[in-house]
């Protein structure tokens, strides 16, 4: 299993939810917090289970995620 | 060690000003579909978008290639004329379905048949958005609208119409699909969808069209969740998904 | 074939009127035509069906005139010289689409074969689309009118006009009518002539974003106070138009006239018939060829000196609107007019200046 | 010099291409010409008409309104156009077609075109006979010029319909020739 | 809802200006309305979908302007009352089915809700169709346009509009814009109320050639000389409507005044506040109300007891034509517009009086 | 003793003036049927007819009924309103493949679609008669015109167009049929599609359609005998005749 | 069979000779004859063959045959 | 008298509402009224405003330039309108959201309008609470008038939503009579 994490671009974000619905690892959560435009923002808890499944990007209709794979490598 | 590699990011064909339409609006999914597409099909510098009149006019300032506006209805006039003059450029119209079934019904009928190599996005959110939600002639039987205050009955204004069905007689059009953005594995199918219009063109086929369910969440007084569920059960009831033409 | 061209010798050509805007358009550098069947104007897209692939050129016969002029939209915001041709309720048709070319900055050219109105009317030559040319459709934006009296200018004025739609980004009109579509008449042609702008740079044309941003054709101004910014560069635009490309002919006007006439188009060339035969008075005309911009100015200067203006249309009072503005005495004006495709006679031209000035040309 | 010429009659009966004939031959000899066809109802068999102007000077108006020629094919033509004919008028009539002559004013000449046309078994011709008749009593074309125009046209298509205008055309002139002495 | 009409005592209701004209149609026996959406117009055809019916009425959502305007054709031609709205663009559209109205004498009621342009604009207020409206598409023929510059007005002219359609088989055009469309203010309804034309017998009418010949409503006339007798017949008619149905308003007219503002609709109103706050000068307003017939007559006579003429409107100066027109000296004539949705403040207007006057208000 | 009883002579619904068509053309043909089957309905005084821009647009010389002249293409829009004003009465729009498929496209399509209950009576004659013979969406491949001098090609123009086919999707259409009239049994038949475009409307079932592929000697030019020949091989080869749809 | 014959309405007729054709006992012919409009139009020979088919006015697009049924009746 | 009122804000925040609010009570108040509202683009999170006028007499223009209340409910509102402040308008501003203030002119009252709806649980009442906050300032009318519209507009949707915003008006015009002398 890959592990990863997800970045919100929060000014894009409109707060549709759509992203929490899809990640079945609950790794993102509704927050209180608004945005500048007003909208309450989800946040990303990374509870280590985050796969970069991408599921949430290609969900979210304002390309506010962006997907980051944790890339183990030998140290050299 | 840990490295962090970014294997999604919001494509280069987008510009930096955020979208505007409503929260759960479809059109903001298929615009970034498009410029995920632009992006890895590296058509970046040669794609000519006509934007309508409706919600998406705004996609001038979304997208970071060429864009024309058109008068509502006349998009696909607009795409031929351009197609015409640059035939090596990739040009598409995108279109709601005000724009697209009711004002420019004749307008792009004519491309269809003309077999102009062009790609149509089109976009059914069964009513006018911009204008404030009214009743469209691809409104469902009984959607309320601004303008159907007791839901669309077929006695007065029909039924809904099937742009794909209609077109699927014309034999200049090559490639007719309806898709829904509903999940992660319909906005893929979306966007294959969106990628065989553009490789179509590409390759010379001809003109080439994809209809897409699109939530309206602000008009259908539904929060995303709910418009993404609607389409589900009921406008994809009526407007079945799947590919209807497809001739190489 | 009936009114097919003739080749005359020196370069001369004996010419129809609706072929000699084909072959101006083709000169011009004009590789993209759309039209839909209107007579008078049929001969426009028919010869261009023939000439214009030839030319290696597209030719679409558009299904509409909505169809056509928003095909030369797209082909002019693309960076082609473009061109329609129509008559009188198909040039109705166009009026949203010329005011968004208007306010996309779009250039393009618009043949207009006036016929009569209103309504479905009739096929015989008119003007009385005068004012749909010069006060034009929704917003506040001006085409420059062009208005052809003869074959040769049938030919020049559509060279012009693609000069002027590129110099200035702007939809050009040629108003003409039936007579001037049908007419026969010899004119020289200027083969592959240069035209002053067909090689001006278009950056802002919609050519894919190659090595830059992407650009816009717009006319949507939404934020506070943008359309207003907008609306003010297209009026300095038009002031500039002003007061570079009015154009018009002065005719046998000398310093002692009497009497004045404005006429435009096939009415100034029957007035100049009339000037002609009415040897026993002092006439001058003056024939506004720019009918936007509108040559106020002089008209006005030229009315100081005579004690009447008359103005004469194929409408009941058009342009006599324009003129009205510019004669600061409303006392001097007469106006005559046919309608209805009503062609005015020399003779009841005459006399109708005779009857206003008692006989003696004043 | 300034000739205006106006041609009527019905569609089918060659008026515009008579029209355009004279208009060729007005430019064979370095004329200024216009020529300027009634246009789209004819084919239906509708009445029809053309107006000619041939000058040494720049010309006025294209569009007739007191002809010095009046080619007149039938009796509608006529009827339409004998308020048009004043004192220096030259009225040449399709007697054939034409049986009450209410003109009064102008030179007026009679010819039954069609039947001579149908005498040499070419109908269409009428208009031919009616070019002849015209040569005959203008002068300021001469007929061998007209013959000229006609054969550059006619001979592409078929050698034997120019043989059968040309016969059209002299049948025409010489119509004239014999029956009007004051020419 | 916002914007919802709230019904107030002794038949006075707080009332939208796209609402107003709703009910002014019903009241005024309309029964057939046609409509395509467009801001800032939408409130009629949402309005409607649901009153029409509740009156017994044909409401058709058009999937077009075209659609809309040869529906009103059909009905009126039918002989009902009938009734189409729209905003700038859309109008621009039906400027071919308006020329047909006109010369087929099919009378109907367009409403014009304006906004900015040209090309697609915004959605501001605007008077920049008055050329559209005023100096219609191709064809020699007006259609009556009336401005209303308050709800009450949208209401009592939209009444008339129907009046005066019937009264003379003429296309009425009631031009007014977003800011009226969508402000709301106290009027007075006059429900059910008898229109004066209202039970005219439409002889004309297409109902089936019961006990009769067939009968035709049409606009082609082909015949020599038909089309011009007809349009004959039209401009007498013009002439006897503006003979009998100018109407203005003069306000703060007294004889010693320096100044006239001539502004119509939204402008006019403003100018009223102007001349409310312009103590120090002597300013009245004309305000014509019928756009087309223009009280050019009126104006001339005004023009000369006063120094200035002020003509304010939010355009470029288009009613400025007819204005210049009707004033005998153009020195006199000041011209402040505001175009592309911006409204000119009472403050700004004010300003420019006082700085063409000198300060002195004249 | 022989007595003459006269059995067929020109209807009562047509006036006295002569058809100024060309000689064999299809209009002439449909607007004597026309007028055959408003005498035997017994509907002159009811029946309100919309002509066409168009060499039909004189219809209203010829018919001795109700006639409304209407904009190009525009021409089942005010038929459709007057229709709603007077659902009593018999009425039909005529209009020909210029008017109906080219610019009117969108408008027969809604009106369709709104079914409409009113009749079409749609005469094919694949060109624009009127303004002198240029191609239409109707015109065969290969077909010469005076805008298709070397013959109307699918790459440019796309191919012809088939309106019933196009319309036969629609809910709202009740009765599509195509006929010809190049033969007494032919034309008897189109007069039967006919009566029951009218019979449907009197009965309310609504929206009706009968394309007639007519002759148009003067544009094809040909004679009358060679256009009905023309029709009979190679018209009619590309636009079926028959009943395509009929719903009761 | 019956008996007929028929009635060209002259001035109607343009001559399109369509009905010449529909005759199956050739009663039509084309005269030498123009009517008012310069049409060549038809004649009806009368041979006595006409059935009063109506097959000629049907085909007739001009509405400019006449179809008249002799009809025997008893002297009375 | 004559009070020419601006309310501005973001889509959502109830400004529409807030302004039709107080037209409603100056008609109850047999005032002349106009409501001119923004349309068009507010659903879309853009900006909003709208126009009230409440007048004695016949009103002019119902397009306010220079407005004797500002009620602003945002930074982008305060922005857009700070240089329509003159000296004699009360300018009364939500705090909550607005955290630059650049407002020079007029009386300035800021409240935190949001913040007190958060604290009865109901974030859509900030517009009752700014109205609170106006008829606390603005004597020409009285709460209790205003509260008398509101019950017959809002008691037909729910009594509980209006019990909610009777709340919220009493704590907006209690918290301006608290924090406020002047006034
Ligand atoms: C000629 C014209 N008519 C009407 C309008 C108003 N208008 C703007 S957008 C629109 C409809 C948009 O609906 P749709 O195409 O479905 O797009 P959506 O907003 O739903 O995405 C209309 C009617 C216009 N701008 N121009
Ligand atoms: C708006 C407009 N555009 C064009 C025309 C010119 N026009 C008249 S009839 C016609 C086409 C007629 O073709 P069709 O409908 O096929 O009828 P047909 O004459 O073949 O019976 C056209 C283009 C017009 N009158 N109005
Ligand atoms: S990438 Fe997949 S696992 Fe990670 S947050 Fe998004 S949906 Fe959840
Ligand atoms: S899907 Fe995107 S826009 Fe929606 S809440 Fe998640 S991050 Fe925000
Ligand atoms: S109104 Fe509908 S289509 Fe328009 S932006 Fe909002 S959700 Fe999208
Ligand atoms: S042009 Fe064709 S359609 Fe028109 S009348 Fe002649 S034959 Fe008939
Ligand atoms: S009715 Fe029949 S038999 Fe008699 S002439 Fe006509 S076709 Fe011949
Ligand atoms: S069919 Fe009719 S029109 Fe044709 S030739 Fe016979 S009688 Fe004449
Ligand atoms: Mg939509
Ligand atoms: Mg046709």
């Amino acid at each position: 299993m890959k592990k990863g994490k997800i970045r919100i671009l929060v000014d894009r974000c409109k707060g549709c939810a759509l992203c929490i619905d899809e990640c079945r690892y609950k790794e993102i959560k509704m927050s209180k917090k608004l945005n500048n435009h007003g909208y309450n923002v989800p946040e990303f808890l990374g509870k280590g289970q985050c796969t970069a499944c991408k599921l949430c990007s290609i969900i979210c209709p304002e390309a506010a995620i962006e997907i980051i794979e944790l890339v183990e490598v030998e140290q050299c | 060690m840990v490295i962090e590699k970014i294997i999604y990011k919001k494509p280069e064909s987008l510009t930096d000003c955020n979208f505007t339409y409503c929260s759960g609006c479809g059109h903001s999914t298929v615009h970034k579909l498009i410029a995920e597409l632009v992006d890895e099909l590296g058509i970046r510098e040669k794609t000519i978008a006509v934007a309508p009149v409706g919600c998406a006019v705004f996609a001038y300032d979304f997208w970071n290639f060429d864009v024309s506006e058109a008068p509502h209805g006349r998009t696909p006039v607009v795409a031929t004329a351009i197609k015409r003059i640059h035939p090596d450029n990739v040009v598409f119209s995108y279109q709601g379905d005000g724009d697209l079934v009711s004002i420019g019904l004749a307008e792009i009928m004519h491309t269809a048949n003309r077999g102009e190599n062009i790609s149509v996005i089109f976009i059914n959110n069964t009513n006018y958005g911009m204008t404030g939600g009214q009743m469209a002639p691809t409104t469902l039987l009984n959607q309320v609208t601004t303008t159907s205050p007791m839901g669309r009955n077929s006695k007065n204004y029909g039924y809904p119409i099937k742009m794909i069905e209609l077109l699927v007689s014309l034999q200049g059009v090559k490639y007719l699909e309806r898709v829904k953005i509903t999940s992660p594995a319909s906005i893929l199918k979306a966007k294959k969808a969106i990628k065989k219009a553009f490789l179509n063109q590409i390759n010379g086929t001809g003109f080439s069209m994809v209809e897409v369910l699109s939530a309206c969440p602000e008009s259908w007084k539904k929060t995303p969740r709910e418009a993404i569920k609607w389409i589900d059960e009921e406008v994809s009831a009526y407007y079945p998904v799947g590919k209807i033409k497809d001739i190489e | 074939m009936l009114g097919k061209t003739i080749k005359m010798p020196q370069e001369t050509v004996f010419i129809k009127g609706n072929h000699a805007i084909v072959e101006a358009a083709i000169d011009a550098g004009c590789r993209f035509y759309a039209g839909y069947p209107i007579t008078p104007q049929n001969e426009i897209p028919e010869y261009m069906s023939k000439r214009m692939p030839e030319a290696g050129g597209t030719f679409i016969q558009a299904e509409s005139e909505l169809i056509s002029i928003n095909l030369v939209f797209g082909a002019g915001a693309a960076g082609a010289r473009a061109m329609t041709t129509s008559s009188s309720p198909g040039i109705s048709l166009m009026q949203e689409g010329i005011s968004y070319m208007a306010g996309c900055e779009v250039p393009g050219v618009i043949v207009n074969i006036q016929r009569g109105g209103p309504g479905l009317g009739n096929i015989a030559p008119s003007q009385s689309d005068y004012y749909q040319a010069v006060k034009p459709g929704h917003g506040d934006f001006h085409s420059i009118v062009l208005a052809p009296h003869n074959i040769q200018e049938m030919y020049d004025y559509t060279v012009k006009a693609f000069d002027l739609a590129d110099k200035y980004r702007i939809p050009v009109i040629v108003l003409s009518d039936g007579l001037l579509g049908q007419l026969m008449e010899n004119i020289t042609l200027k083969k592959d002539q240069e035209t002053e702008y067909l090689d001006m740079p278009k950056d802002w044309a919609l050519t894919g974003a190659k090595g830059r941003d992407g650009q816009r054709i717009l006319s949507l101004l939404m934020r506070p106070g943008a359309l207003e910014k907008h609306n003010e560069h297209l009026r300095e635009k038009h002031r500039t138009i002003c007061d570079n490309e009015i154009q018009y002919e002065c005719f046998s006007i000398d310093d002692d006239i009497d009497c004045l006439i404005v006429a435009f188009g096939t009415v100034a060339r029957i007035s100049k018939g009339v000037i002609n035969i009415a040897k026993d008075m002092r006439i001058g005309l003056f024939r506004p060829i720019t009918l936007w911009p509108f040559p106020y100015m002089k008209i006005n200067e030229l009315s100081k000196r005579v004690k009447k203006v008359f103005v004469f249309e194929m409408n009941y009072g058009q342009m006599l609107d324009d003129v009205k503005i510019a004669v600061e005495n409303s006392d001097k004006i007469e106006f005559y007019g046919r309608t209805g495709g009503g062609i005015p006679t020399q003779e009841e031209l005459y006399q109708f200046i005779k009857a206003r000035t008692k006989g003696r040309g004043y | 010099m300034e000739e205006r010429i106006i041609i009527a009659g019905s569609g089918g009966q060659g008026v515009q291409t008579l029209g355009f004939l004279l208009a060729e031959v007005g430019m064979s000899d370095k004329k200024r010409v216009t020529w300027l066809p009634s246009y789209g109802a004819e084919k239906r068999g509708g009445f029809s008409f053309c107006h000619v102007v041939i000058s040494d000077q720049e010309i006025y108006s294209p569009y007739i309104e007191s002809p010095d020629t009046l080619l007149l094919f039938d009796q509608r033509a006529l009827n339409t156009y004998k308020d048009y004919v004043l004192n220096h008028t030259l009225v040449i009539e399709n007697s054939s077609l034409i049986k009450e002559d209410t003109v009064v004013n102008g030179k007026k000449v009679s010819i039954p075109a069609t039947d001579i046309a149908n005498s040499i078994l070419f109908t269409q011709a009428a208009n031919t006979v009616m070019a002849g008749a015209y040569f005959a009593l203008k002068t300021i074309f001469h007929v061998e010029n007209a013959l000229k125009v006609m054969r550059a046209v006619l001979v592409k298509k078929s050698k034997q319909i120019f043989e059968k205008n040309e016969k059209a055309l002299y049948q025409g002139f010489n119509f004239i020739k014999e029956n009007y002495q004051y020419v």
